[in-house]
């Protein structure tokens, strides 16, 4: 027997077209072995509170017994046409979309200009990026409150400097979304980056040479081959966001009420986990139902050319 | 090849970069400026300044083991998920195999769990099994969070890795091992790193997990989510800039001294 | 094997280091002590296994009596020993006092200490104490205010609220109008609040000016505003309102031992600790938040007050608010009302 | 050719006779029906082959017609999807490239781009834990060998020129020293005088170590002068093995010949007395050929064999035409000569160049023993 | 050779006389002094040469010379550390690549991983935002050209061949059509037919459209049958440019002469009487050069113009030694004599080959109008 390390080493140089067909020593395919890790973690770690929160979702609203009961009550609720509960998902989704899309607007110029443009200044642009984030988020974003606030450093300061104060933004839904592209921008950012780092200088240079403008090697080049990065970052921001919540209380007042709220109010409040994880897992399979869509569309093999 | 356009765009690039720098330290400072007035709540311009807040934070023997609680989970988190989603990164970008279309999508879900469910229901499952909620419960339940979205981010490098490169190495009889370390790590390094950054943070400021499945070991965004909540005091700003401040100091000096020494191993 | 190790689950005040650490000195045992910032994530706590795990837990009052000893999340103290406490309370709190003891009355369910009023906060500056009081719930009914206002996210209690400023009392069973009305004034109340946030939010945005009252509030979240010098800031407790003529709710805590199979010794040795007047006055003024204790009774505790700290928690007017409120219950449609102002913030984007 | 001689041919696709005698060494490389597929086309189609011990064969063949893929296959870096490999006897399809005593310099050279020019040459020394320094003295030795300068010891190898790089990747796998070496286009880069100076050192090397090489090129004069034999794929086959004398005096096929430099060919038809005669017309002289031959086949005569008749000389075969260009090819002269419908290619030595100019009237000839039948 | 007289040398470095009557044409592309450092050291070194409007220029000089960055700085790939260049009398040193009307064809091919076979050609021609349909047509009459299979369209460009892949980067260069084509060693990984080939379809291209070609080889065939002028380059300078028969016949220096192939160079001094000696001892004859000479220089003699002199035939200058090695070349012998210390090449047709083997004696011979002085 060989030990699980070393099944796991080999994993390393076999060859990414190993073939099915032959008899191999060791019958498992490099990719699984790869996997292995990560599946063993997740069966483990992830498939159990799965099952369980998919149990409560199952189980009669506001009690306690799941396993012992089955009922669809809790999605029966969810979709009562009385029940508002939609607008949250909606609400949710659109931050989530709109922040993917302006994060992405917000950080490709960054994320180029760290490979691109800033030389050896990168390596000290892309830390300044990173310290704040030593910072819890709900921190950070009552920084933002402390700014804003009447009598904050905005306010006050303009009234110190005898000017009128500041404009009233604190509250509103529009903090909000100033709030997600605040937090989740390392999300967008760094991904990008590492995405932007794996365009060989070399096509560029062929591209341009090819008389390809710089909006033509962006779309033809640049896009597509930092694509899987860019990609990971959406959909990590997207994600995110979906299921943002802070923003909504430290900065927006509550001015918009996010799905994660609604899930947070279920489980604390109402004390009504069954209907909780209801919303819960009706969440995940909305939101992975949109990126594996979107994914499916984008599919990163086919446009890097590895199928 | 410097056109005039391309100077443009430079500089507006630059520009755009300083702007979203500067707005990134602005809740920031912000925060530190709370942090160092006397009142517990704020105003503008601040009417008198104490450092009070910052001595008692440091003079807090609860912070420091919020500080040590927290970083240890952090550093566990971020050598057992680097691992993991190093290997995840390769099933996932590089290998074909059966399994892999699966595997990619499946390896999404955790993500997509809102985390406070997750949390709650892993504190479920522990207790279901026995086991009693401690930190390293907690570095569990962050590792199943966030070994998905670190290998994510290392299969980005994946993908442009070149396989050929490990061929050759084997080629001219290296082990598994000795490729690993002297050609797929080195390689690979900008999106370990990476990796390894995400993992850091994510687990170091994450709430939501820690909330249920660390037990009766705190950290420190429970403690700053629960003085935030009720019981705010300018401790918590001043918590937050020395955390930034550390963390500049680190990641600074860290830098400095691997420059230094590569610099020192290479010229060319 | 956990005589040297004792673990609280509370709100904050229990886990300042000025109440544990001469615990933790004297028994020489490692204290955990983890804050929380509503009852009922802490009871999710418990419901979620960690019975296991914690030895006492510091909630509201009804959750004792009404949810955690029926679900058998906490267990009794020996009521011989623990009784006579309650005697060197503040009169309210004589024995057998009710929310410290189980719906039957037989068992003692823990320990009480702080407590206060909790209705609303203003600025005396914006709107008089006296016009408060005297106008009580319908300040919120005034489409004047709308935009002036925060409201804490305190959902149970902004339950009482909403009810209260209907007209109507929640804690007795509703009709269809009743929750119509509820509804309607939900809606209008949230869509008119300037921001839904935490206490400490709050605060802030009143003494910036943003807001010239928020509703939930009462000593508990506005004395630490009081005591770094904003006296302006009041907790205001409605002269009536239509609970049996009350028009305001407080609420007492209740500390309980944690139904653990391997209870901590040091659990029932901690309840004794923080009865004594220092303790006691500490836990009062543990960092945070400021409240009044019931051991205020004892003169020895009372006489550790200062005149500044009295006025933090207004003890002036305390007896009063407290005879003006109601204490936190439970809601009999709560789970109704609570959907109908979930329903209603969500109105507010 | 004095090297030609020491290692005989073995396989099937051999022309050469005699073969049995040698067959006893046992080969250290055996090909039996190798093929690989890639979807449903086969990039190798089906290779038998016998590489024996201390033998030196290069492959040539048509750009895409297999010869990397084959060499992969050897390596160790790609499984056959059919057929089988054998190393010493033992059968090896699957046994991974770090379990065989081979090494393989790619055609696209897999230089490890974050390490310097002496840390790739070090690897494989690395790799068996040599000490540092004794690993730098040989990195050193293996650089001068391949002709690059001291001071690129510690040059990032992606600063490198193409020829510097591919330089780079033959020293490494020199320095990994295993029996059996695979060279993929190892000189393409270089410059004349260098891949004279790098075959000699191949060469050397080869002769003194006792190794297999195996090798791809382009170059017909590298395959001639430094292979024991030379194996010619086309389209996923080897349609001939043999000595590189073999290969160009008696190809096989007109695909064979005609691939080992511009010649002229004629289509021929049999005559019923066993004779040949030009498909387009009239007589031809050919020397008779073992081989069983179709009723149509080619005539292969190489331009250098083709020469001007003038005066007294004569030849077996002699057509008239006109001068339609001339080239230097450097030490020697190619002249295209339009007859008919044909141009024909006559080649001279610069110092055999008789003054012709395009346009000239001229009477080219070769002889029967020069022109080689081949079948299509 | 028909077309080198076409276009006459212009640079200074030109050895070819008659150059000012044509320089009234203006030159396509003018360097002067131009210089590019990496570091402290000059990859090019400061480099001055004119090209004309439809001249076709091979650049060659050994591994490291200097030609790539050469080639980039004129595709606006790289800025020059100093000098200038320009392109139709306007300076380009800042200009990028997409505003040149120039194309390289890359040594290190910069293919588009994530494209297809065909979309890699198409690219300029979607620059151009030409329409799908003609693109195709296009694309594949390209394909064509370079003789890729049709069926290579759809085909992931990562998965071709060496040879396949940098056909495409050169159909890839055709369809942007510029005026000016920078081709870096674009043939190297072909097999000789198809490189004859496509030789022939780039000198037909460059002729039929008039474009500036400037091409590296490493292949003196290549340089010798396609250019107007060769330059060689030698650490980062152009040591000689001007038409392939100059560069051939009259080498500047003996590293030009050494270069375009193997040569037996021997050192000579001056004699009091203005004639030469060996530098070992012995006269030497050798036709007299009007360029100024040192003490001492360099006698070249290259294998083809060596013969061995048997009976009535004479020669300038004699040795005699003993065959010590005879290779084949394809359609020449080549053989190694040793006389003295030395090794000497000589080289003769196959046809002319005389039996000789290792170990005869022989007399080897040349004439003072094929021995070359060079300057040292
Ligand atoms: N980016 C760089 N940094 C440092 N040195 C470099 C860089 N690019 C090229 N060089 C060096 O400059 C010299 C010239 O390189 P170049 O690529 O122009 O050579 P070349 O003549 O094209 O050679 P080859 O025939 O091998 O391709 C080489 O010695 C090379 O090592
Ligand atoms: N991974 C692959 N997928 C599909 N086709 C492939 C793959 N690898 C090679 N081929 C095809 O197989 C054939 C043989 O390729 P191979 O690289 O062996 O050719 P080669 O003889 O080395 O050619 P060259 O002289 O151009 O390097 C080519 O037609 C090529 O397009
Ligand atoms: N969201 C917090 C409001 C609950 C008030 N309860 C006060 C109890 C504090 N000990
Ligand atoms: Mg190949
Ligand atoms: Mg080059």
């Amino acid at each position: 027997m060989r030990s699980w390390w070393e099944t796991e080493m080999s994993v390393l140089t076999a060859s990414h077209e190993e073939a099915a067909a032959k008899p191999s020593h060791l019958a498992i395919p490099a990719g699984l072995r790869a996997a292995a890790p990560v599946i063993l973690l997740l069966v483990l770690g992830f498939l159990a509170p799965l099952v369980t929160v998919a149990a409560y979702a199952f189980a009669t609203p506001k009690s306690f017994d799941v396993f012992r009961s089955f009922t669809l009550a809790n999605f029966a609720a969810i979709v009562e046409p009385s029940n508002t509960v939609w607008t949250s998902f909606v609400w949710s989704l659109s931050y989530a979309l709109a922040t993917t899309i302006l994060l992405a607007i917000i950080a490709y110029p960054i994320a180029y200009g760290l490979n691109r443009m800033f030389g050896k200044w990168a390596g000290l642009v892309s830390v300044l990026f990173v310290f704040p984030l030593f910072v819890s988020e709900n921190v950070r974003l009552y920084g933002w409150v402390l700014f804003f606030i009447k009598n904050g450093v905005l306010d006050g300061g303009l009234k110190w400097l005898g000017l009128a104060g500041g404009p009233e933004v604190l509250y509103t839904p529009g903090a909000i979304l100033f709030g997600m592209l605040y937090v989740y921008l390392p999300f967008m950012l760094f991904p990008m980056t590492l995405g932007l780092a794996m365009i060989p200088k070399d096509l560029v240079d062929a591209a341009r040479d090819l008389g390809a403008g710089r909006l033509m090697i962006w779309r033809e080049i640049e896009l597509p081959l930092a694509m899987p990065g860019i990609l990971i970052g959406m959909l990590l921001t997207f994600v995110l966001g979906a299921g943002a919540i802070a923003e909504s209380k430290i900065l927006g007042g509550q001015s918009v009420i996010t799905i994660a709220q609604d899930i947070e109010i279920a489980f604390t409040y109402a004390q009504n986990w069954p209907l909780g994880s209801a919303l819960a897992l009706l969440l995940v399979v909305i939101v992975s139902g949109l990126a594996l869509f979107i994914l499916s569309r984008l599919d990163l093999d086919r446009i890097l050319g590895r199928r | 090849m410097e056109t005039r356009s391309h100077i443009q765009l430079r500089a507006l690039v630059k520009v755009w970069t300083a702007f979203v720098v500067f707005a990134l330290y602005l809740p920031v400072v912000c925060g530190a400026l709370a942090g160092l007035s006397k009142g517990r709540y704020f105003g503008f311009p601040i009417r008198i300044f104490s450092t009070e807040w910052w001595e008692k934070t440091v003079a807090s023997l609860e912070i420091q083991t919020l500080v040590q609680n927290s970083l240890l989970i952090a550093l566990i988190v971020t050598l057992v998920s680097v691992f993991f989603a190093f290997f995840g990164a390769l099933a996932f970008a590089r290998y074909d195999w059966k399994g892999r279309r699966l595997f990619q999508k499946a390896i999404l879900l955790p993500i997509f769990f809102p985390q406070p469910v997750l949390g709650l229901a892993l504190l479920l499952w522990f207790n279901a099994l026995g086991i009693n909620p401690s930190w390293q419960t907690a570095v569990i339940a962050h590792l199943v969070w966030i070994v998905p979205v670190v290998t994510l981010v290392i299969a980005i490098q994946v993908y442009s890795f070149d396989p050929t490169l490990e061929e050759a190495a084997r080629d001219l009889g290296a082990s598994r091992w000795f490729i690993l370390k002297e050609i797929t790590l080195p390689i690979l390094w900008p999106g370990i790193w990476s990796g390894a950054l995400f993992a850091f943070l994510l687990s170091w400021g994450n709430f939501p997990l820690s909330l249920y499945t660390a037990g009766v070991d705190s950290t420190i965004p429970k403690w700053l989510y629960s003085k935030m909540v009720a019981g705010y005091s300018p401790m918590v700003p001043a918590l937050g800039t020395m955390s930034t401040l550390s963390a500049a100091t680190l990641l600074l000096a860290g830098g400095l001294v691997i420059t230094l020494l590569r610099r020192r191993r290479r010229d060319v | 094997a956990r005589d040297k190790e004792l673990n609280i689950l509370c709100w904050e005040g229990y886990n300042s280091a000025q109440v544990l650490d001469p615990f933790r000195s004297s028994h020489a045992a490692t204290v955990k002590a983890e804050s929380l910032t509503n009852d009922p994530t802490m009871i999710n706590r418990l419901r979620a296994g960690e019975t296991k795990l914690w030895d006492l837990i510091n909630v509201n009052n009804p959750w004792a009596r009404k949810v955690m000893a029926p679900a058998g999340l906490i267990k009794p103290l020996p009521r011989a020993e623990f009784e006579p406490y309650f005697d060197a309370m503040l009169p309210n709190f004589k024995a057998p006092y009710r929310w410290a003891m189980s719906d039957d009355g037989k068992d003692l369910l823990g320990m009480a200490q702080r407590f206060g009023p909790y209705s609303f906060v203003v600025n005396t500056d914006k709107i008089s104490k006296s016009t408060a009081e005297e106008q009580g719930w319908d300040l919120f009914n005034d489409p004047s205010i709308a935009g002036k206002y925060g409201i804490q996210e305190s959902e149970d209690w902004n339950v009482f609220n909403i009810f209260l400023i209907a007209g109507i009392n929640p804690f007795k069973p509703h009709g269809e109008d009743d929750m119509k009305a509820f509804s309607a004034t939900a809606e209008k109340v949230f869509k008119g609040a300037k921001m839904v946030g935490d206490m400490a939010s709050l605060n802030q945005a009143l003494v910036s000016g943003e807001i010239d009252l928020y509703m939930t509030g009462g000593t508990y979240s506005v004395s630490p505003a009081r005591a770094d010098g904003y006296p302006n800031l009041r907790a205001v407790t409605p002269l009536k309102g239509p609970i049996d003529g009350k028009g305001g709710i407080s609420w007492i805590e209740i500390t309980s031992t944690v139904n653990n199979p391997d209870l901590s010794p040091l659990a029932t040795e901690f309840l004794k600790y923080v009865q004594a007047p220092e303790v006691a006055h500490t836990v009062a003024f543990a960092e945070g938040t400021f409240n009044p204790v019931s051991q205020m009774g004892n003169p020895k505790c009372f006489e550790l007050f200062t005149k500044d700290e009295l006025e933090a928690i207004q003890w002036d007017t305390l007896e009063e608010d407290m005879a003006r409120s109601a204490e936190y219950d439970i809601v009999p449609d709560y789970d109704k009302a609570l959907e109908l102002l979930t329903a209603a913030k969500r109105l507010r984007g | 050719m004095s090297v030609a001689m020491i290692s005989p041919p073995l396989s099937e696709a051999e022309t050469d006779a005699g073969a049995a005698t040698l067959a006893k060494a046992v080969p250290v490389l055996q090909l039996v029906d190798v093929r690989k597929t890639f979807g449903d086309f086969a990039a190798v189609d089906g290779i038998d082959v016998d590489i024996r011990e201390g033998e030196f064969v290069t492959i040539v063949g048509p750009s895409g017609s297999g010869k990397t893929t084959l060499l992969r296959m050897l390596a160790g870096m790609e499984a056959p999807s059919s057929g089988y490999i054998t190393l010493r006897g033992e059968l090896i399809n699957d046994v991974p490239a770090d379990k065989r005593p081979t090494c393989l310099v790619f055609q696209s050279l897999a230089l490890f781009p974050h390490k310097t020019v002496g840390e790739n040459i070090e690897f494989p020394l690395k790799v068996r834990k040599m000490p540092a320094a004794e690993r730098k003295r040989r990195a050193l030795d293996f650089m001068r060998m391949v002709r690059l300068p001291e001071h690129y010891y510690a040059k990032n190898v992606m600063r490198c020129s193409g020829g510097e790089k591919q330089r780079v990747a033959l020293a490494r796998a020199f320095a990994y020293d295993p029996d059996v070496l695979f060279f993929d286009e190892p000189l393409s880069a270089l410059d004349y005088k260098l891949k004279k100076v790098l075959e000699k050192e191949l060469k050397d090397l080869h002769r003194e170590s006792g190794k297999t090489f195996v090798y791809i090129t382009h170059s017909l004069e590298e395959a001639m002068v430094m292979s024991d034999r030379v194996g010619v794929m086309s389209r996923g086959r080897l349609v001939q093995i043999g000595t590189p004398e073999d290969i160009y005096t008696r190809p096989a096929t007109r695909f064979v010949a005609e691939f080992f430099g511009e010649v002229n060919s004629f289509p021929v038809k049999r005559m019923p007395d066993g004779g040949w005669t030009l498909a387009e017309g009239g007589p031809i002289i050919v020397a008779p050929v073992d081989t069983a031959m179709g009723d149509t086949a080619t005539v292969i005569v190489r331009p250098e064999t083709m020469r001007f008749v003038t005066g007294p000389s004569r030849a077996d075969n002699l057509i008239s035409g006109k001068i339609y260009n001339e080239y230097s090819l450097g030490s020697r002269m190619q002249y295209q000569v339009h007859a008919g419908e044909r141009i024909y290619l006559v080649e001279v030595a610069r110092a055999a160049a008789s003054g012709l100019v395009a346009g000239d009237a001229v009477t080219i000839g070769w002889d029967a023993r020069d022109a080689i039948l081949v079948g299509d």
